[in-house]
């Protein structure tokens, strides 16, 4: 006899997860969101506004978290140890408690590059050098002590990203368009300021994306240079010389510039992968937990009980990871569905 | 600039260099230029610190140049090395110290290229056989000789006669510090502290009171480049690139240049002599240019080498100004001497570049 | 179609050397040679890749492949592992074998490299030496590279040096049988066949612009026409 | 003294210190320039490319870059057919363009 009302362990309390608990809830099963840190919406609720039609993250993230304001969810919470049972599985809390389920959703989303490791770029070590998550800080917070009246601005596309030496070769999808999105705003912020992109493939793939593209270069002047940046050293005056190749021009360019924006790629979440061997999931070749099938079952996992959703499983944007959430909870429902 | 930022990079680069019993191998491009350099490697490391370090009288060139001029084969400039490795074996030393940049970057590409290909080294094994009735074993930890100076900078620092410190007001030298390209660009965790941020000049200099400085150029390479100084036709590209590290360095008035590359202090020094003929321009203060040492130079002074005793008359750029700094004494008189204080002619002057 | 390109995979810098390149210019950006040469590491790269065969002779004959200093910077940063400059090799090696480095100016350099790097290692065991250094040809050498080249024995004597003296040391004499035995690596290793190749293809070379082999060596050691650097 | 060899000036190209005025001037009256996303569809199709290496993209980057030797050389050799025009995938009257171009001096002033 299976219970009428199984509980689902969704092991994130991003956006993913957010919504695939809604979901779930909505089809009557019992969801539990385990969240790490101490507050729910991961990386979505620390960014500011969200391209390509400016919405302030925050909506987003208010809307998912009264959707789900009655759905059991705990903060500041990690995973001991997770055990498959014979049906359904056993996971220990650090708060001591364990929790038992019948399914785990995998809503672990994505870490952020960490950018220092480009040692070239000086990410840490040179001041005027910051990442996209420290200006998306600054424009919520506006305090930042680097960023004053910058007269020129510079994106560095794909850090960490398409880098065999960096240990990650995929793209991180985002990163342009959060470039493009960043640059404008830097504008707006600063009219007088240049604005340069640093990039290898502009891969603007997205609804509006390539608007977006258009409106940064028509009307905001920014100035996109085909090259990626291969060094990044110090002036006396503490600005920063960037150097690349121009290669639409064929000719080495370099620029100094009051800031320089590193775009950090995305790469799995390591505790995703340490869960992923306990339930027996494999991780694939690029860091990401491996799905069933990567064009027709991408939120299933190859073990019965576990699915996924979101970023766990690769670079995702917003409204793929919403939709993911969604797919998740319709896979899970039929897995029950097919158990009766 | 973050200093804690430097340090956290310089922790991931740590190398194990074994403490002791090496086998050395020389440089060509030192042995010509730099003479005392490597006599007082060996005084310091050997004699005065207590390291066993053999020297065999049958080692050669390791060809590395020559390769680097592409006039042999890799197969040719392989069995060279490996039969460098044959006189190691043969003498009983597992551990390889290398005076020359060009040199370790060499070892270091061919274990590299042994270890994905083995088959090449078992060619090679046959073409020394073959040609020297050799046979070697891969020597265990390869370093060069900078690993080693860096490794006992704090015994150095112990014995210190002289601060890397302006006498006059106290404060610490500002070192510009030059790395050899084929020191760690090719294999960045075979140098101490990578490829980007490396630590094995600046660890002596700030270990022995000096300050070092970070300016863009720092990691241009000084423009040797092989084929394009040896070649008297492409020597503009080795001047403009060392022209453009002085210009990147000079707003940060350096008092000194360290190395520990072969080419790099002979042609930061020469050039600087070239700029001041063609130019009429100057880095140091003065008219003077900026003095460039090798590692072992500046070891020496601070141990309280003569400075003449360690070669600094050699070089075109005077350094009088920045023993003059630090305070350490000297005679004129004795510069230029020949052999047992014997008086010899002395060197003709530059027009522009101010020399003593 | 492929068959330079097959030739050049055999060199086992070249399968370092190459994977793939994205021409995304992190080589170019830095190369010491592309700011002041006609050159860019990425084009070269990127044509080698493209195995075409015309391409690539056409690159094997030309300046370009001859301007890279092989300071190996481009192999610190390129994201997809590549090393530029050991394409680069790789191709001056199959230039050197063809015998098409005579085809251009920077190529037919290789004769006097040759003549005198060789020199040095087979009869003295170090690439560079004081019995072979001609000031006359170093003049940026300074006046106290002179100084110290008119006072050898003084100069090294007085720092230690045990020049051409007996037993290790600096600038010490390397003993015949050493000697022998570079020479029979150079036999045995394809060392003595290439520079038979590279001299036979400069006399030739020289013999078609009517110049004697002396002033041929040297004029190629020497001239350096308009056109090479950048702003020529 | 003459040693034999000289000196070669960078061809980095500068982006703190490049000149251009004309290419400022140029997007105040063609603001469509902006969008030149470097495709080349111009050049691939552009009748004077094969002999004369004309190439609108390459104008456009070389204003940029204050390579206006090459630029002039280039817009002499444009014979206005607009083929360029037809192709370009953001809409640009590459014609107008070469047009207004052609009637800015270096300094980005109207001349005729």
């Amino acid at each position: 006899m299976v219970n009428r009302n199984p509980v689902i362990a969704v092991i994130g309390a991003g956006i993913a997860g957010l919504e695939a608990a809604r979901q779930l809830a909505d089809l009557g099963y019992s969801p539990v969101l385990i969240e790490k840190e101490p507050a729910v919406g991961g990386h979505v609720a620390q960014w500011n506004r969200l391209f390509p039609d400016m919405t302030p993250a925050a909506e987003v993230i208010d809307a998912l978290k009264k959707q789900t304001a009655k759905i059991r969810t705990l903060l500041g919470t990690e995973i001991a140890s997770i055990n498959r049972l014979k049906d359904g599985f056993s996971l220990v809390l650090t708060d001591g408690t364990s929790l038992l389920c019948q399914a785990v959703l995998f809503a672990t989303g994505f870490q952020l590059f960490n950018a220092a490791k480009k040692e070239e770029y000086g990410y840490g070590i040179y001041d005027r050098v910051i990442t996209n998550r420290d200006l998306e800080a600054w424009f919520n917070t506006r305090k930042d002590k680097r960023i004053k009246q910058p007269e020129a601005v510079g994106f560095v596309h794909c850090v960490g990203s398409r880098d065999l030496k960096a240990g990650n070769t995929q793209c991180s999808k985002v990163c342009c368009i959060t470039a493009i999105k960043q640059a404008i705003e830097i504008k707006e912020e600063f009219p007088d300021a240049e604005v340069y992109c640093f990039y290898m493939d502009l891969r603007l793939f997205g609804k509006k994306y390539e608007d977006f593209y258009i409106k940064a270069q028509r009307d905001y002047g920014i100035h996109f240079i085909r090259g990626r940046v291969s060094e990044v050293g110090e002036a006396i005056d503490g600005r920063v010389v960037v150097k690349a190749e121009d290669t639409l021009n064929g000719k080495p360019v370099k620029v100094t510039l009051d800031l320089l924006v590193l775009m950090a790629g995305v790469v799995c979440n390591p505790d995703a992968q340490h869960y992923a061997r306990q339930v027996g999931v494999s991780v694939d070749d690029d860091g990401f937990l491996k799905s069933r099938d990567n064009i027709a079952a991408i939120t299933e996992s190859s073990r019965p009980g576990v699915f996924f959703a979101g970023a766990c499983t690769g670079a995702k944007t917003i409204p793929e990871t919403l939709a993911e959430a969604r797919s998740a909870a319709l896979n899970i429902h039929h897995y029950f569905n097919k158990r009766k | 600039m973050i200093y804690q930022g430097k340090q956290k990079i310089w922790a991931d680069y740590q190398k194990e260099i074994p403490d002791d019993h090496w086998f050395y191998v020389r440089s060509c491009i030192r042995q010509n230029f730099f003479p005392a350099s490597e006599k007082y490697f060996l005084a310091i490391c050997r004699d005065q610190l207590g390291r066993d370090i053999y020297e065999s009288e049958h080692h050669t060139t390791c060809a590395g140049i020559a390769y680097h001029c592409d006039t042999i084969p890799q197969e040719t400039a392989m069995t060279v090395v490996a039969r460098q490795f044959a006189l190691m074996t043969e003498a009983g030393y597992e551990n390889l110290v290398t005076s020359c940049i060009t040199s370790f970057g060499n070892y270091t590409e061919i274990l590299e290229t042994w270890r994905q290909f083995p088959e090449l080294e078992e060619k090679v094994r046959e073409h020394l056989w073959k040609a020297c009735r050799r046979e070697f074993k891969k020597p265990k930890y390869v370093a060069h000789a900078s690993d080693l100076m860096y490794k006992l900078r704090g015994e150095i620092a112990e014995r210190a006669h002289f601060q890397l410190v302006h006498r006059a007001t106290g404060e610490p030298l500002r070192i510009v510090e030059h790395i050899g390209c084929h020191y760690s660009k090719m294999f960045p965790h075979k140098g101490v502290g990578g490829a980007e941020y490396p630590c094995v000049l600046s660890g002596m200099a700030e270990s022995w009171g000096g300050r070092v400085i970070d300016y863009p150029e720092r990691r241009h390479c000084c423009g040797f480049g092989f084929r394009q100084y040896f070649v008297k036709a492409n020597r503009g590209y080795s001047l403009s690139n060392t022209h453009k590290k002085f210009e990147s360095m000079e707003p940060y008035r350096p008092d000194v240049i360290i190395t520990n590359c072969p080419g790099c202090p002979y042609f930061l020094d020469r050039w600087q002599y070239v700029i001041s003929e063609m130019e009429g321009k100057t880095y140091g203060q003065n008219g003077y240019g900026i003095p460039v040492l090798t590692y072992e130079e500046l070891a020496g002074l601070v141990l309280g080498v003569d400075p003449w005793d360690l070669g600094l008359q050699v070089h075109q750029v005077a350094v009088e100004p920045l023993l003059d700094k630090i305070g350490i004494p000297y005679d004129p008189a004795r510069k230029y001497l020949g052999m047992d204080e014997k008086k010899i002619m002395t060197p003709g002057l530059p027009t522009s570049l101010k020399c003593f | 179609m492929g068959r330079y390109f097959d030739e050049l995979s055999k060199d086992y810098r070249f399968k370092e050397g190459l994977k793939t390149c994205i021409n995304c210019g992190t080589c170019t950006a830095i190369c010491p040679a592309a700011e002041f040469y006609k050159y860019d590491p990425r084009k070269v790269v990127d044509t080698v890749q493209r195995k075409d065969d015309g391409e690539i002779e056409a690159l094997l004959k030309s300046e370009t492949i001859w301007y890279c200093g092989e300071c190996m910077s481009c192999v610190t940063r390129c994201p997809r592992g590549n090393g530029p400059g050991l394409v680069i090799m790789a191709l001056r090696n199959l230039s050197a074998r063809l015998g098409y480095f005579t085809a251009s100016e920077k190529g037919r350099q290789l004769w006097p490299l040759t003549k005198t790097l060789n020199n040095n290692i087979l009869h003295t065991g170090y690439c560079i030496h004081p019995s072979t250094f001609d000031c006359d040809e170093y003049p940026e050498s300074g006046p106290v590279t002179r100084w110290v080249m008119d006072n050898k024995e003084e100069v090294y004597g007085r720092l230690g040096a045990n020049y051409e003296g007996k037993g290790p040391g600096v600038l010490r004499h390397i003993p015949q049988q050493d000697l022998d035995e570079l020479q029979a690596i150079f036999d045995e290793t394809g060392g003595t066949e290439r520079m038979e190749a590279v001299e036979r293809a400069s006399r030739e070379k020289a013999a078609e612009l009517g110049m004697d082999f002396e002033e041929y060596t040297k004029y190629t050691y020497e001239h350096c026409s308009v056109g090479h650097f950048n702003d020529e | 003294m003459d040693f034999g060899f000289k000196r070669s000036p960078s061809s980095a190209v500068n982006l703190d210190t490049v000149d251009h005025a004309r290419y400022d001037r140029l997007v105040q009256l063609e603001p469509d320039a902006l969008t030149c996303i470097g495709c080349g569809s111009c050049s691939a199709t552009c009748t004077a490319a094969p002999w004369s290496g004309m190439s609108v993209r390459k104008v456009i980057l070389g204003l940029q870059r204050g390579r206006d030797d090459e630029v002039d050389r280039m817009l002499s050799r444009c014979m206005l057919c607009g083929k360029c025009t037809m192709v370009c995938p953001r809409g640009i009257n590459t014609r107008h363009l070469i047009l207004t171009l052609c009637r800015l001096d270096r300094k980005g002033e109207v001349v005729r």
